[in-house]
């Protein structure tokens, strides 16, 4: 086989390697807490890749947490009090919220740059003290209960209760499901036009791109997804109130992104989601006080060394390898 | 080339952190032979970290004291303890979340005590998934159901002991009738639905008529509430918030011209921070709010062997930290909290969780507060009133003065007067 | 209403305009939304502890010297980390990481107990027999001769003509000599000097700890939007009305006050996507 | 019937009226040219006319439909593309993608096909690469194709507004000063190019500062003085008329 066609494989080898090295990952390390920090990281992945969206049809959001809260909260009603199965409450609380977002989105995202991001934080903000004080619905700060989903599949039967795996499982498959799709948005006809509407809004609308719809629709896609990432956190934590979504998790967002880097639509966001999610909790648990104060050092060093993002590392680290060689051949000569 | 020792170093730190984080779990030490594992989540970082940093001492020194003694007695074993802390800044469920997987997956604790968290309902399912005892205050509300949760206990009764508190300042101020409650609305208390049932009940037997008002959350400038409160007809004011907003109500409404005292919930209240945020010396008199050291009570019985463990942490404290006195909520939450789980142990002479909680339902115990009987229903929370001390301090002057609890719906006894309740 | 709620609500709107015309500034010029511009806020009142209330300078001195600092902090700030970084979002980002790096590092100076600090102006006054606390009127009229010398400065100065001409245009500027980069670091330092100067004068009101900076961060960026981006006018009255919202309302609807003024700017913005004095795009 | 008609149109900027009742109609193949000195409302008309302002009074009549009060983008896809006296390009990709972008304008598979990479996407998409490849060449941009279009020397970045323009197959093109910052050698191409886009039959209304080139190109010519149109005719009757002159004259 050429060597050409094998490098240009290359990066869907390796993938296909990670997807199973993923999947075979929590077979092999027994490690609980690891997990349920995976697990967590994977409704990151889907909260940044959401807010990356969001970013790349060239708006700002500061509000997206509350699409997390729309989704939890939908999810949980529609487990707990209309009884729906698992899979149809995590459809229901990605619907709901793209709902929400299709609404909302016909409205607001009229205002430009930093109106529209300063709207979304005033949303998020509504958003939490609804949850707080609709009673009747959301049970203030009290929250509501979800049950661990039981899944009878012929005679195996799985009680999500005891043991946490499937969840992985589920996450795993929900983040390549939206990776997939956002990808091939990115790739397609869409994500070009998108592109073109974030870039050069002007120039777009009198190349015949209706603003508004393509702005409209990744909103409400991006919604989508954060509300299914809040309908599963929902499930996974068994419990829904308030507290969960501060606004302060849409800056997260914005960390993870431009960490993993911004200019990639889907790798970026969910390098950037694994890695800050995995160090954060590991400094919480291992630095408490100081946490702040490195977490915040550490993100400013990454952005000074990569202000593109961890992905830059891919053309970044092959280069390194070949220099340091380079230098080695390259040290005798000097004095010469 | 300087840019490039960065980066090594760069990966280098990422390396060793990786495998650091990895490794933590596996290097255990070899385990002697009967150990007690307890762990506690406490803010360490966020606006709540002073709490944290002033009670993890405290429980240290208890835990050393009681190891310096051979370990805890059960049946016929001594347990050596073990205590471990994880950050939980108050407002993070996802935080408090991770904290109570790393104490119970990698720590392998047997119980988390003493924490007043907002993610109590994210941390409950965790602990009772693994059988890990969970020792909370009542005012870290959720969405609390006994049957999904055999393994969670209220062991600071927060909300009961506020109703005291409020009809103990009621009675020490007994020119006053009107009492407002106030709090941020959604935020750690719903006040509306715990002590609205209450009303009716004070009433009749206090004849101390209730208003409410609510301030959103993160309010620095109480001075349009304060107003509000005082067309109202409020004349004692009993605030959930934090000690901050009890310190600046205490100065807003000394500015507004307003004297009536400042009641505060539960055992967070520095004295020394109240007093600097009211401003001046007139702006904090008539302040109230709890005060956990029931020894200085005559009212309270407390267990010689706690009074006596009790006076030890003292003593150590005072010798690590230069001569200073722990902070008082400590007792109240911290090392109470730690007690109560060993006193369960002790009496079920098991560390099983399920033998500990037979006990501990509807069991009672005593602890550095007095006795404490832990209610056995299947209700939320867990009213303890019995022996419950609940001291105020009311600062008149220069110096706090205390009054013991006045419990509302079990023991009717009268109220001492105020000068009389401090042991000379 | 209470004369008592009217200074209030007027303590607030000096707060808020303080904050946000320092963020407009920064905006204006440099195209970046300072998120750290809370912190600088709390950094102001450390520094007003620790002079006035730990070293015992006088307090107009201390609020001189807190500016001048925390001003300093800033353009270093600017020239070191966010002209080498260059581009507007990754800027943005170090601006978030900076909100966890001040209030780490301040935790671990001074510790994460709250301070307060003396009142400068203690007792109360009487005006026209309405008692009136001295510390709420002296703070209005600090914050008002401090707008007005910010608004003296910008008008009349040519270092401020030259800001304004940074700011509408910034090549065309450059073309006229005016070096871009040296003003967008004095425009940082300015615009940090002036919310450490509003964490200076609430630093008496209320208290200190690392934390309070969030807040009026919220308040200043609703009150830029409701006034209209870009323009310092916009920021007073938005400003002011955050500050009626805050007081005034608050006492007559309560709590729901805080619901209102997040509504307001939504509503604003739907009616006037650019603000109530901005500019339109159009 | 006139391709494009302005009915009495007017735009006002406050008390300001940029343009003031004017009247124009332009036949299927025309090359219009506007004239007239600073502010006087050239490229407010061309703003008017491509929606990016709504007119204050008065209509654009399109084909006979009114297209006054439409969108941007609707008025774009309905044939009217414009360039813009700013070098607006997109600045995340290259010069061949920049015109690729606006061939989207006339593909005629969906987003669905687009997103499952179906046959005929594929496809047309090689077409629409091909399209805009041919483009590019057409514009002398071929040794740029792979160079990000923001990183492109003025003259270039103008050539690319261009030819974007035309990749979107205009019936109706409206050019925003498309020499204004050029040296010589590129006025020449650009001048070159607008001449081939005049061989394919497109109707062009062209705002330029330089009469002299405005002459060259257009038959005809209308002149705007201060909102106002004071002249319409071919080229030498225009430039015969005194207040044409005096309007020149009195500004420059």
């Amino acid at each position: 086989m050429d060597k050409a066609k094998l490098k240009a494989k290359l990066p869907l080898i390796l993938l296909l390697a990670f997807i199973i090295f993923t999947i075979i990952f929590p077979l092999i390390v027994k490690d609980r807490f690891l997990l349920s920090i995976l697990i967590e990281a994977g409704v990151m992945c889907l909260f940044a890749l959401g807010f990356a969206a969001v970013f790349r049809s060239g708006q700002f959001s500061l509000g997206q947490a509350a699409f997390l809260a729309v989704g939890g909260y939908a999810g949980a009603l529609l487990a707990s009090k209309a009884g729906l199965p698992f899979w149809l409450s995590l459809l229901g609380g990605g619907l709901s919220s793209a709902i929400v977002a299709f609404l909302l989105g016909i409205v607001i995202l009229r205002m430009g740059g930093l109106y529209f991001s300063i709207a979304t934080l005033a949303l998020g903000e509504i958003a939490i003290i609804i949850a707080k004080n609709w009673d009747s619905v959301t049970s203030g700060m009290t929250g509501i209960a979800v049950d661990a989903p039981i899944v009878k599949i012929g005679e195996l039967t799985i009680n999500f209760a005891t043991t946490k795996l499937p969840y992985y499982y589920i996450i795993v498959l929900l983040v390549i499901m939206a990776a997939l799709m956002f990808w091939r948005i990115d790739r397609s006809r869409l994500g070009t036009v998108v592109r073109s509407v974030a870039v050069a809004p002007v120039m777009s609308e009198h190349a015949g791109i209706h603003l508004m719809k393509y702005r409209v629709i990744m909103f409400t896609l991006a919604a989508f997804v954060t509300g299914v990432a809040g309908a599963f956190y929902v499930y996974y934590l068994s419990w829904v109130g308030p507290p969960l979504f501060s606004g302060a998790q849409s800056t997260v967002a914005l960390i993870m992104c431009v960490i993993g880097g911004l200019w990639s639509a889907v790798s970026g966001p969910i390098i950037g989601a694994i890695i800050v999610s995995y160090f954060g909790t590991m400094m919480q648990i291992h630095l408490e006080g100081l946490r702040p104060l490195v977490f915040g050092v550490l993100v400013i060093v990454l952005i000074w060394f990569m202000p593109n993002g961890l992905v830059e590392l891919q053309y970044r680290f092959p280069a390194w390898v070949k220099s340091l060689f380079k230098k080695k051949g390259k040290v005798p000569d000097a004095p010469a | 080339m300087k840019r490039k020792f960065i980066y090594i170093a760069l990966v280098v730190v990422l390396v060793l952190s990786i495998i650091t984080s990895c490794a933590a779990p596996a290097a255990k030490a070899p385990a002697p032979p009967k150990i007690l594992k307890i762990g506690s989540i406490m803010p360490f970082s966020g606006p709540a970290s002073m709490w944290g940093e002033s009670i993890k001492p405290v429980m240290e020194i208890y835990r050393d004291l009681i190891n310096a003694d051979g370990g805890w007695q059960v049946g016929d074993d001594k347990y050596i303890i073990e205590l471990y802390f994880a950050d939980g800044p108050i407002f993070s469920v996802q935080a408090d979340a991770a904290a109570a997987r790393t104490l119970i997956y990698d720590k392998q604790v047997s119980a988390i005590v003493s924490y007043f968290g907002v993610g109590y309902s994210a941390v409950a399912p965790i602990c009772n998934a693994e059988k890990v005892v969970f020792n909370t205050s009542t005012i870290s509300m959720g969405a609390y159901s006994a049957s999904r949760e055999p393994y969670s206990i209220f062991g600071f009764p927060a909300i009961e002991m506020s109703i005291n508190q409020a009809m103990a300042v009621m009675q020490a101020f007994p020119q006053y009738k009107t009492l407002c409650w106030t709090a941020t609305k959604g935020g750690n208390v719903d006040i509306e639905k715990i002590y609205a049932p209450v009303d009716e009940e004070i009433q009749k037997k206090y004849g101390v008529r209730s208003i409410r008002l609510y301030y959103p959350e993160g309010t620095t400038n109480f001075t349009p509430y304060l107003i509000k409160m005082a067309e109202m007809g409020a004349e004692v004011l009993f605030s959930f918030g934090t000690p901050l907003e009890i310190g600046l109500m205490a100065r807003q409404r000394y500015q507004l011209g307003y004297k009536w005292p400042v009641a505060a919930n539960g055992a967070i209240l520095d004295t020394k921070i109240v007093k600097g945020l009211a401003g001046s010396e007139e702006a904090m008199q008539n302040i109230c709010g709890d005060f956990c050291y029931p020894w200085l009570l005559k009212k309270v019985q407390i267990a010689p062997r706690y009074l006596d463990m009790a006076n030890r942490i003292r003593e150590a404290y005072k010798q690590k930290y230069e001569g200073k006195e722990p902070y008082a909520g400590a007792f109240g939450v911290g090392v109470t909290m730690m007690g109560q789980y060993l006193e369960g142990v002790r009496m079920a002479g098991s560390t099983d969780p399920d033998q500990v909680m037979k006990v501990l339902r509807g069991g009672t115990v005593e602890t550095f507060l007095g006795k404490y009987t832990l209610s056995g229903n299947e209700t939320y929370g867990s009213p303890v009133v019995f022996g419950f001390p609940c001291a105020m301090s009311i600062i008149k002057g220069n110096e706090s003065v205390y009054l013991n609890e006045e419990p509302l719906w079990d023991v009717d006894h009268p109220l001492v007067n105020v000068t009389d309740l401090i042991k000379e | 209403m209470p004369p008592a709620i009217f200074i209030d609500s007027l303590v607030l709107s000096s707060m808020y305009i303080l904050m946000a015309s320092g963020l407009v500034l920064v905006f204006s010029i440099m195209g970046i939304l300072n998120f750290a511009h809370g912190q600088f806020y709390m950094l102001g009142a450390y520094a007003i502890f620790y002079l006035f209330q730990q070293a015992g300078i006088n307090f107009f001195i201390s609020l001189a010297l807190s500016a001048a600092i925390v001003g300093f902090v800033g353009i270093l700030i600017e020239r070191y980390i966010m002209r080498p970084i260059g581009q507007p979002i990754q800027a943005v980002v170090v601006t978030i990481a900076l909100i966890s790096v001040f209030e780490g590092l301040i935790t671990l100076i001074a510790g994460p107990a709250p301070h307060s600090v003396t009142s400068a102006f203690p007792g109360n006054v009487d005006i026209f027999g309405v008692s009136l606390s001295s510390e709420r009127l002296a703070t209005v009229v600090i914050a008002v001769i401090l707008i007005i010398a910010l608004y003296l400065f910008i008008q009349r100065t040519r270092l401020g003509l030259a800001l304004r001409a940074a700011a509408q245009q910034p090549v065309a500027a450059g073309l006229f000599g005016i070096q871009v980069a040296r003003v967008s670091t004095l425009v940082m330092g300015i615009g940090c000097g002036l919310a450490a100067l509003a964490g200076g004068i609430m630093a008496p009101m209320f208290y200190v700890d690392p934390w309070i900076g969030g807040q009026p961060l919220v308040m200043a960026l609703l009150a830029i939007v409701i006034g209209g981006m870009g323009s310092l006018g916009g920021a007073v009255v938005g400003g002011i009305v955050l500050g009626m919202i805050g007081s005034m309302l608050a006492y007559y609807i309560g709590f729901w006050s805080q619901l209102i003024s997040f509504g307001i700017v939504i509503v604003i913005l739907l009616f006037r996507p650019q603000g109530l004095f901005g500019q339109s795009e159009k | 019937m006139p391709l494009l008609k302005l009915d009495h149109v007017k735009k006002a900027f406050g008390s300001l009226l940029a343009l003031d009742d004017i009247e124009l109609s332009v036949n299927k193949g025309e090359v219009l040219g506007i004239v007239g000195p600073n502010g006087s409302g050239k490229t407010t008309l061309l703003n008017v006319i491509s929606g990016y302002y709504h007119s204050s009074g008065g209509e654009v009549l399109y084909k006979g439909r009114k297209i006054s009060g439409m969108r941007p983008d609707q008025i774009a896809r309905m044939g009217i593309i414009r360039t813009f006296q700013q070098n607006i390009v997109y600045w995340d990709t290259v010069t061949l993608e920049n015109v690729y972008r606006t061939c989207y304008l006339t593909a005629k598979t969906n987003y669905w096909q687009s997103f499952f990479n179906t046959p005929a996407w594929v496809k047309e998409n090689k077409e629409l690469w091909a399209k805009a490849s041919e483009i590019v060449q057409l514009f002398g941009l071929g040794d740029f194709s792979f160079s990000l279009a923001q990183g492109l020397p003025h003259g270039k970045q103008r050539s690319l507004g261009m030819a974007m323009a035309l990749a979107a197959d205009p019936d109706v093109l409206l050019l925003d000063e498309p020499l204004a910052g050029m040296d010589a050698y590129e006025m020449e191409i650009v001048l070159a190019n607008i001449k081939k886009i005049i061989e394919r039959g497109v109707t062009i209304i062209l705002v330029e500062h330089n009469i002299k080139t405005v002459l060259s190109l257009c038959p005809r010519i209308i002149v705007l003085n201060f909102g106002h149109k004071i002249a319409d005719g071919s080229g030498q009757e225009v430039l015969k008329r005194q207040d044409v002159i005096e309007a020149y004259l009195g500004v420059e």
